[in-house]
């Protein structure tokens, strides 16, 4: 028996949507950095399922791109929370609000 | 197996090598040749636009799609290269003095700036959504360190944070959404995927509309739309001024190139859906940044909220759907260039290190002190409400008439009750400038030939559009999409 | 194709503005002599219009039409008939005057001047334009410099009054932006053409329910701007803190734009509509009449007063244009510019003594006509002009209105009538408590009569005011023609409208919005 | 007609307007720099000039046969807008011919008074230019063609009267005079202009020969259009003419100087709103009803500035309200029909009213400026000619025979009974009673008995100079033999008039047999009846006045409140103040304050203050935080799926 | 048989590791989970019939990337946030975010269950994938028809790196 490719898609989903949870709740950027890439493999993972369904590797070649943005934007993302560290010793997102209204 | 590599149509995507080149070249000058003044890292960055858009200007002609159909050079990618080459450009003459002025005069910055203007050109000019996504990749990862440039200015950490963190979040949201576009057409190319929608009348199917619905978040994001907006403000203050132009000008008309790109070729037997969408969004959008506007103190955060508000203007072009709407909206960017950066020209030339003298109030009585500078403020101001004979007026007549000719009354009229009210703010900039006193000492003007030469650019820009913009709007027409 | 004469009139002050652009501001002197040359030799050009007027065509003339925004259809396309040719002269005249009455500001006077003379282009634009785009271009385009004169040359208030005079103005004329886009939608969809011709639009016929929507955004632009009951409260408050020059404009020429608005745009465009709007435009011009002049009876400054009299002969002008005969309409027309000459030459003279005493109160002043008795006559005679005594010219226009409405509604005419003797009460009261009574204030004692500025600034609007009383010939008989014109042109095409009512078609209706669907 | 120069003196007419308006022109912009005696010769010479052209004009019409005694001069078309014309042309008939001789004649008198009146008064040369502007626009009010050519003398003598009376405007009862006479005119004018354009709506034209030459086919007699027409004109004579209920701008007038009352405010302007009816006579005919109304407005009129004239103690206000009681007369014959009757008693009005208050004036002269009857007496010796002009001007309109009033007032009277019936007559009989009452009781109080002057004042006591006096003689002449030109058996001035009251309205019996016929035993009888009347009222005071001078403040004492409310004028101008000026002018600042700046402009500057309150209140959304930024834009992203899912 | 049991297993214990990154305090645990949800989510990749993915997700991100924020984390010295302890300022923010997400995960579902997955077949069936092997496949596909794309990721790469660089780097001076 084959796991009906839509479990992976509502298992995608659900990874997507902790993910965007995670993104709201959590006030660590970096724990939120995590959340998003929590996202983004729930992308992958989506991609993925729709390459098998469709039999093309469009989807395949697609979540390679998106591994590689997702390692750049990683990257920049940390750089960004170290120089703000750097700054102001928190990475509370909570407590960068000094721009507001 | 064999591979066998396709050919490279270079001349196609010349732009986007030259660029990306130009941008290397500076990096590298900056590290090799120390002695150099900062200077000539803009000079060369502007020469490298210069002749980008020469390149870019003998593109001219009936579509091209190259690289196994992910690309594409036709008239409406040039027309948008057009726009974000003379916004970089811009850029760049204003950059020389901010950075200078600012200390954080780093080759790097010109490199991060070629860069976001290549990921835009390819974003205009995406012929498949993986071109698409790397190019708004691209050009967001610049603008994110571009906008954390000050790196010891906690405003700076500040937007750029904010900006990585939502614009991340909302990439991820366009990401699933092109993942469920792919899932129900099973191509990720634009062409194809109008094309199966077509064959497959699969208008009503869920998984479509909802990645389309999700690619609106995530363009809504790039191209600040209610309620997709907030970043904008924030970021766009917090932001080193130049990059905020920059941001203001360039990224936003990518984000809507490629959204017209994809909603109008691949979406069309959507449009009744979207358009509906869209025009809420317009509404709001226009009727959000231009009240808000209205109680700002900081010169920076108002003009964030304005470009929040033009963004409102493009997107009711947008819900016309129509040739003339996209004509329009091409006429609009390019005009928005010209006088909201001629707007942030004059505020860098303005302020000083440590005192961007970023409050409305710092204006009063510039009108006494230093009238050229009054005058031009007054003309960008102006021109961003929409009062002839400046560009601005053009391009809001241009939008208008498209709405009205497809009959969207209504839009219309909120429209232009819109404009009524964003006539408030931006008077305000020259009821301070000509109509108070000065409160405070005015130091001297920063003034070098580049950002000079940026101001006579917009200023030109600005008027001449506005009396004589028959060729452009000439040409805004010959890069309509046509299929 | 003959000398482009409307172009050199309008453009010439612009030209003079960039001169002045290039002089060295301290050179005040040199500025305010090029301002006036350059206003005065635009007066004179213009005076030729009036004399090798054609009176037997009601087609425009001195025609120049240039190709501008093909993409649209726009082109620069001016000409006049009968009713601009007095309200473009009237322009130009009133430029001269204002100018030499702004002889006084002492700052920024390089800046002044180029708004000044900017304005002007504006304001000449406005009634020449035969093309609707080009009429908003020029309609918006003077909104900015008199915005600063106000704005910056203003008395305390002034940036209230003028944020408020443009966010008003603007409220209205964008509203008309939008009809006159929809105006060109219906021509585009009816013939496949695009374009803002005026003459061309005007052979469109539209149908009555679009008519009633684009007639009311119409409305609104120049119901703002006349401005009429109940939208005039940003006109009291402009003229209290414009400076003379600038009331004297305001007054004189852009209030006129919102009448020949709609004389110009309103009546031809919707016919129709503009019957059905009778009413309600006749009770709000006659309500004007009467309310301007009782508010106007109990201010205590002498601009407020004004202004406040401008509503109520502004009312007049208002109810004769939507009586649709020839005497109301060559009644308003006339008013028009009998309305720039007595408001305008009363704003002057009380700008004059302002500059003396730097107060507007009228309890402030009393018995000045023993000071200064010139300026006495003067001020008599343009108040009995603004009155309405026959002889003068006020009464000419006025007269012809009333009779105008008269044949079509003895009530309006009749109420109207009473801003007669309104009229009387509050501009007498007003003269007697500056220039009657004993000389209590002791400040007025050394003011000094007209000087000899002062004296041709004055001299000119009076001689017209007689003129005009007396011999209005000239000027009617030059209206003649259009307005007969235009108004069989209306007819005409209101009897079509009322003829298609029965049939019911509307397949011109403009497409709705996705939400109404 | 040609005469001796070989063509038509009519054709001069123009010159009879032009002279005055010319001494006016150069006075006004000349007369500063000229001497003062220059600037009154122009004054009177313009004036006198224009008085020969007049009599000249007068010999040439009279040549002419009666029918054919209308000519007509037009000048230029002043406004023409389609159908409309109004053409500045003149008009010589025997009515307009009646009244240049009486403006001009009469005129010419008082400029010359004037020289000597208004001596060394400031404003001399103003004086004069003002007095030849008056007479410009007088004559262009009764020389005009057409309505609206009249309706511009109309207002233009309006406006002298303004400026005359408030001629000394550092008084502020003389400025609020002039103000309250031009408003109170501007009422009446209100009703001539509707007038106007209901004649033109009705006739498409306002030229007088037309619109008369017309009427037959445009009006009926007694419809709603004639008695509209009628009686809105008679609501502009009653603003010109003084007439209830717009009299009361009058004996405020009298603060101008006496020439001018007597030139304006008695001789000619307020009597253009008789010569306007009488005009119109062919549409008042049409009415009956508004004749009716004319005839009661007059006769209550007369009676009612009679009862106000007999305990007023200010030498001109006893005029003035005179005057108005005369008009009253004036207007009580045209309701009935005698229009003629109306032009006769103002012509002999006109010169001894005129004569009386420059008598008057030549006793403030003297008196240097008392005007207050109860601070004089006892000048008949020290003013003997000015005291013997004054007697025959009071015997005049005491209609004491030969004297003129007593023909035009009989006539009057006569046409009252006869057309009218008896409770005008009535009226008539009694206001005649009370003016020779209170006009003998002016002349007690003033010539006769014990002198109640200020020492001081008395010793400055002197006669007049010699230009006040001789037009005083000729006034005086003409008002004792002015009464002949009626005189029933020779009316010439009945037959030369007719032409011009085409239906009816002529005097007495001998109107050709055309009309009623009046006995010779009842006109005599009347005649005896009037003068008797006259003499009871002379009787009366000279009882009171002369004979018994305690006797008044008894009368006064015993009917306190009605000598109250006569002295304080019935309160008419309280009760005006009180329901038309006050609530006008509060409410005018109601809609000032409340209606304009709070609810108007509140709504407007309420707007802006809403989309500014938006403004603060929705910036509060932009919080700050990065997640909540991201949950709003979540919340967007949701509701946009939903909506594009579910709802769409 | 097996494949089933394997989803089930992964997939239980990636949605777990999920909710452990977003709910645990610490962030260095929220790391752990994350590396622990991406290696389970290789193994659904080889389930998928994607392996070279798999094989780039286990090293690349879960490898490289985590240890890059592993790395951060550590260098930041903040093993335990104190704030995250303290009370939220936004206090509806938790529940709010917790009802859309479980809004927009109905939403998914819905769309996914009730969506017949169509589209255009491809050419690659697993036969053919397995014959020629994924990775080859991915290699051809990338310098064939995805060059364009893959050269351009290039230069995201490099303007991460540079972006990076200057942000984080210490002590530059102009």
């Amino acid at each position: 028996m084959t796991i009906p490719l839509t479990w992976y898609l509502i298992l995608s989903g659900s990874l997507f949507t902790i993910g965007a949870v995670g993104v709201l709740v959590r006030r660590n950027a970096l724990v939120i950095l995590m959340s998003i890439e929590l996202m983004l493999n729930a992308v992958n993972l989506a991609f993925v399922t729709f390459s098998r369904q469709h039999e093309s590797m469009d989807g395949q070649i697609f979540v390679f791109f998106i591994m590689t943005v997702a390692a750049a934007e990683a990257a920049v993302g940390l750089a960004i929370v170290v120089a703000l560290f750097k700054n102001k010793s928190t990475i509370n997102v909570d407590d960068i609000n000094i721009m507001k209204w | 197996m064999e591979i066998t590599i396709p050919p490279f149509d270079l001349k196609s995507i010349a732009p986007i090598i030259l660029i990306t080149i130009a941008g290397i070249v500076v990096l590298m000058t900056d590290v090799f040749f120390k002695k150099l003044p900062k200077e000539t890292l803009g000079y060369l960055s502007f020469l490298a636009v210069l002749i980008t858009g020469l390149i870019t200007f003998s593109q001219t002609g009936s579509p091209v799609y190259s690289f196994s159909n992910t690309f594409v050079v036709d008239n409406f990618s040039i027309f948008f290269n057009y726009i974000f080459l003379m916004s970089t450009a811009i850029v760049i003459l204003m950059s020389v003095n901010y950075l200078h002025q600012e200390g954080v005069n780093f080759g790097e910055y010109y490199t991060l700036i070629l860069f976001a203007t290549m990921g835009m050109m390819l974003m205009a000019g995406a012929a498949d959504l993986i071109t698409v996504f790397l190019g708004l990749e691209i050009m967001s990862i610049s603008l994110y360190v571009l906008a954390g440039f000050k790196r010891d200015r906690l405003e700076s950490n500040e937007s750029a944070l904010k900006y990585f963190l939502l614009g991340a979040f909302a990439t991820c949201f366009l990401l699933y959404g092109m993942a469920l576009l792919y899932g129900a057409t099973g191509t990720t190319n634009i062409k194809e995927i109008a094309t199966f929608i077509t064959n497959n009348h699969a208008f009503s199917s869920p998984m479509i509309i909802m990645g389309a619905s999700l690619l609106i978040i995530g363009f809504g994001f790039k191209m600040a739309s209610v309620p997709f907006h907030k970043w904008v403000p924030d970021v766009y203050e917090g932001a080193p001024t130049s990059v905020t132009a920059f941001m203001s000008a360039g990224p936003k008309a990518a984000a809507f190139a490629v959204f017209l790109r994809v909603f109008l070729i691949s979406l069309p037997g959507l449009e009744q859906k979207w358009s509906v969408i869209l025009w809420v969004l317009a509404a709001l959008t226009m009727t959000v940044g231009n009240v808000v506007a209205i109680a700002q103190t900081n010169i920076k955060r108002m003009l964030a909220y304005s470009s929040i508000a033009h963004a409102g203007y493009v997107l009711m072009a947008i819900v016309t759907a129509s040739s003339l709407g996209t004509a329009s909206i091409l006429f609009y960017l390019l005009v928005y260039v010209f006088m909201n950066l001629g707007a942030f020209a004059v505020i860098i030339i303005l302020g000083k290190r440590g005192e961007e003298n970023l409050r409305i109030d710092d204006y009063n009585g510039l009108g006494y002190k230093h009238p050229i500078m009054a005058i031009v403020m007054s003309i960008f101001m102006f021109s961003l409400a929409g009062i002839p004979p400046f560009a601005g007026f053009m391009g809001k007549f241009y939008i208008f008439s498209a709405a009205i000719k497809s009959g969207y009354i209504i839009l219309a009229i909120i429209g232009v009750i819109n404009s009524v009210i964003s006539v408030y703010y931006y008077l305000r900039v020259t009821v301070v400038m000509y109509m108070k006193q000065p409160t405070r000492e005015f130091a001297p003007l920063s003034l070098s030939p580049y950002i000079i030469l940026a101001l006579v650019i917009t200023i030109w820009g600005t008027i001449h559009l506005g009396i004589f913009p028959s060729s452009i709007i000439e040409l805004a027409q010959k890069s309509v999409l046509l299929q | 194709m003959s000398f482009p004469i409307l172009t050199v009139v309008t453009f010439l002050p612009i030209v003079g503005a960039l001169w002045i652009l290039f002089i060295d501001k301290r050179k005040e002197e040199k500025i305010k002599q090029i301002a006036l040359i350059t206003a005065i030799g635009s007066f004179v050009m213009s005076l030729p219009l009036f004399f090798k007027f054609n009176l037997a065509t009601h087609e425009f003339q001195f025609r120049e039409m240039v190709p501008w925004i093909k993409e649209f259809g726009i082109s620069y396309h001016v000409g006049i008939d009968g009713i601009s040719l007095f309200l473009f002269l009237l322009t130009s005249f009133l430029t001269c005057i204002a100018i030499l009455a702004s002889w006084t500001i002492k700052e920024r006077v390089k800046e002044y001047m180029i708004a000044m003379l900017v304005l002007t282009t504006g304001m000449l634009g406005v009634f020449i334009s035969l093309d609707l785009f080009l009429f908003y271009v020029f309609w918006e385009l003077m909104l900015i410099p008199m915005y600063l004169i106000i704005g910056i040359w203003g008395g305390p208030r002034r940036i209230y009054a003028t944020i408020k005079f443009f966010i008003y103005t603007m409220a209205g004329s964008v509203l008309m932006l939008l009809a006159i886009l929809a105006i060109h939608t219906l021509y585009y969809r009816e013939t496949g053409e695009h374009t803002f011709d005026l003459l061309t639009l005007y052979n469109l016929d539209i149908p009555m329910r679009t008519q009633f929507w684009l007639f009311l955004a119409f409305f609104f632009a120049f119901a703002i701007k006349v401005p009429m009951f109940p939208f005039h409260t940003w006109l009291p408050d402009a003229h209290v803190e414009a400076p003379t020059a600038g009331s004297v404009i305001l007054a004189g020429v852009l209030l006129k734009m919102g009448t020949y608005g709609f004389v110009r745009f309103s009546l031809p465009f919707f016919p129709y509509a503009s019957h059905q709007f009778v009413p309600i435009i006749s009770w709000l011009a006659v309500i004007g009449i009467i309310y301007g002049a009782l508010v106007a009876m109990v201010q205590e400054d002498l601009k407020k007063l004004i202004a406040y009299s401008s509503v109520s002969h502004l009312g007049f002008v208002m109810l004769g244009i939507f009586v649709f005969n020839i005497q109301g309409l060559e009644g308003s027309i006339l008013q028009m510019v009998n309305h720039g000459l007595s408001t305008g030459g009363l704003f002057l003279l009380v700008g004059m003594i302002y500059e003396r005493r730097h107060t507007r109160m009228i309890g402030d002043f009393g018995g000045l006509a023993k000071q200064i008795p010139v300026f006495t006559v003067f001020f008599m005679i343009v108040t009995f002009s603004s009155i309405g005594l026959p002889g003068l010219n006020g009464f000419v226009g006025e007269f012809l209105v009333l009779l105008g409405t008269f044949k079509t509604n003895v009530l309006y005419a009749t109420l109207a009538t009473t801003g007669v003797i309104l009229s009387a009460c509050y501009m007498l009261w007003m003269f007697q408590r500056v220039m009657f009574n004993k000389l209590s204030n002791k400040k007025n004692r050394d003011m000094a009569d007209l000087n000899r500025r002062e004296w041709a600034i004055i001299l000119p609007i009076v001689m017209l005011i007689f003129f005009i009383g007396i011999y209005p010939k000239p000027i009617i008989s030059r209206l003649d023609v259009s307005v007969n014109h235009l108004l069989s042109q209306v007819d005409a095409k209101y009897k079509k409208t009322v003829n298609r009512l029965k049939i019911a078609e509307e397949k011109l209706v403009l497409k709705g919005d996705p939400l109404w669907k | 007609m040609p005469n001796v120069f070989g063509e038509s003196f009519l054709d001069l007419i123009g010159f009879v307007l032009l002279l005055p308006l010319a001494g006016a022109v150069v006075n006004g912009l000349c007369g500063k720099r000229l001497n003062t005696s220059v600037v009154g010769y122009i004054g009177c010479a313009t004036i006198g000039l224009a008085f020969l052209i007049s009599v000249l004009v007068f010999i040439d019409l009279l040549r002419l046969s009666p029918e054919h005694r209308l000519f007509e001069k037009e000048f230029f078309t002043w406004i023409g807008s389609g159908t409309f014309t109004a053409i500045a042309g003149l008009q010589v008939d025997p009515l307009s011919t009646v009244m240049i001789l009486v403006v001009t004649g009469v005129g010419f008198l008082i400029h010359v008074y004037s020289i000597g009146y208004m001596h060394g008064d400031e404003g001399y040369y103003r004086y004069f230019t003002y007095l030849n502007l008056f007479t410009f626009s007088m004559l262009l009010l009764v020389l005009a063609n057409n309505f609206l050519l009249m309706f511009i003398g109309w207002e233009g003598v309006g406006l002298c009267s303004y400026l005359l009376i408030g001629y000394w405007f550092e008084k502020k009862s003389a400025s609020s005079a002039g103000k309250k006479a031009f408003i109170v005119n501007r009422v009446g004018d209100f009703g001539f202009i509707l007038a106007i354009l209901l004649i033109f709506v009705t006739f498409n034209t306002v030229d007088f020969t037309e619109v008369f030459h017309s009427t037959p086919e445009h009006l009926t007699t007694g419809s709603v259009v004639a008695t509209a027409i009628t009686l809105l004109l008679f609501l502009g004579a009653t603003g010109k003419s003084a007439q209830i209920p717009l009299y009361t701008w009058l004996p405020d007038a009298m603060e101008g100087p006496t020439p001018v009352s007597a030139l304006i405010h008695a001789a000619t302007m307020v009597t253009a709103g008789v010569y306007m009816v009488v005009r119109c006579n062919v549409l008042f005919v049409m009415s009956p009803f508004s004749l009716t109304v004319v005839a009661v407005i007059g006769g209550a009129t007369a009676l009612f500035a009679a009862t106000i004239g007999l305990v007023q103690n200010d030498i001109k206000r006893v005029l003035a309200y005179s005057t108005v009681s005369q008009i009253g007369y004036m207007f009580l014959a045209c309701g009935v029909g005698g229009f003629i009757t109306a032009v006769f008693h103002l012509m002999t009005h006109a010169f001894f009213k005129a004569l009386l208050f420059l008598g008057s004036g030549s006793v403030i002269h003297a008196l240097g400026g008392e005007q207050d009857m109860r601070k004089m007496g006892g000048l008949r010796k020290k003013l003997p000619t000015t005291y013997k002009t004054f007697l025959i001007g009071t015997l005049a309109i005491a209609g004491i025979p030969p004297f003129a009033g007593f023909f035009s007032k009989d006539e009057i009277l006569l046409e009252a009974y006869t057309k009218g019936n008896l409770i005008f007559w009535g009226l008539g009989a009694f206001a005649a009673l009370l003016t020779a009452f209170y006009m003998f009781r002016l002349l007690f109080m003033t010539f006769h008995g014990k002198s109640r002057m200020d020492k001081d004042v008395e010793a400055h006591v002197h006669e007049s100079p010699r230009n006040m006096l001789i037009p005083l003689i000729v006034l005086a002449l003409l008002s004792a033999v002015g009464g002949f030109l009626g005189l029933p058996a020779a009316s010439a001035i009945n037959s030369f008039l007719a032409p011009v009251v085409g239906g009816g309205g002529h005097i007495g019996g001998v109107d050709g047999g055309q009309a009623h016929h009046v006995s010779q035993n009842l006109m005599f009888s009347m005649m005896g009846l009037s003068t008797g009347i006259a003499v009871v009222g002379i009787a009366l005071a000279y009882l009171m006045y002369i004979k018994k001078p305690e006797l008044p403040t008894q009368i006064a004492g015993m009917f306190k409140l009605i000598y109250k409310i006569l002295l304080n004028k019935y309160y008419v101008d309280e009760i005006y103040d009180a329901t038309i000026v006050n609530p006008t002018i509060k409410s005018s600042f109601f809609l000032w304050r409340w209606i304009d700046v709070k609810v108007i402009d509140g709504f407007v500057n309420g707007v802006a203050r809403l989309v500014e309150l938006n403004s603060e209140a929705l910036r509060l959304f932009q919080t700050g935080f990065v997640r909540n930024y991201a949950l709003s834009m979540l919340f967007g992203g949701i509701v946009i799926i939903i909506c594009a899912l579910f709802l769409l | 048989m097996l494949e089933s049991l394997l989803f089930v297993v992964m997939g239980t214990i990636m949605i777990v590791c999920a909710g452990g990154v977003v709910f645990q305090k610490n962030p260095i645990y929220s790391a752990i989970f994350l590396i622990q949800t991406m290696v389970s989510l290789a193994v659904l990749y080889v389930l998928l019939h994607a392996q070279f993915i798999a094989v780039v997700q286990v090293m690349v991100y879960a490898g490289a990337v985590m240890v890059l924020f592993v790395f951060v984390i550590m260098l930041l010295n903040i093993d335990k946030i104190e704030e995250e302890m303290g009370k939220d300022r936004l206090v509806y923010q938790k529940v709010t975010a917790i009802f859309f997400g479980l809004l927009l995960f109905a939403v998914i579902g819905i769309v996914t269950l009730k969506s017949v997955l169509q589209g255009t077949k491809g050419e690659y069936t697993p036969e053919k994938i397995s014959e020629i092997g994924n990775t080859q496949l991915v290699g051809k596909l990338l310098f064939t028809d995805y060059i364009f794309p893959f050269e351009i990721a290039s230069i995201l790469l490099f303007a991460a790196t540079i972006g990076a660089l200057i942000l984080a780097k210490k002590g530059l001076k102009e």
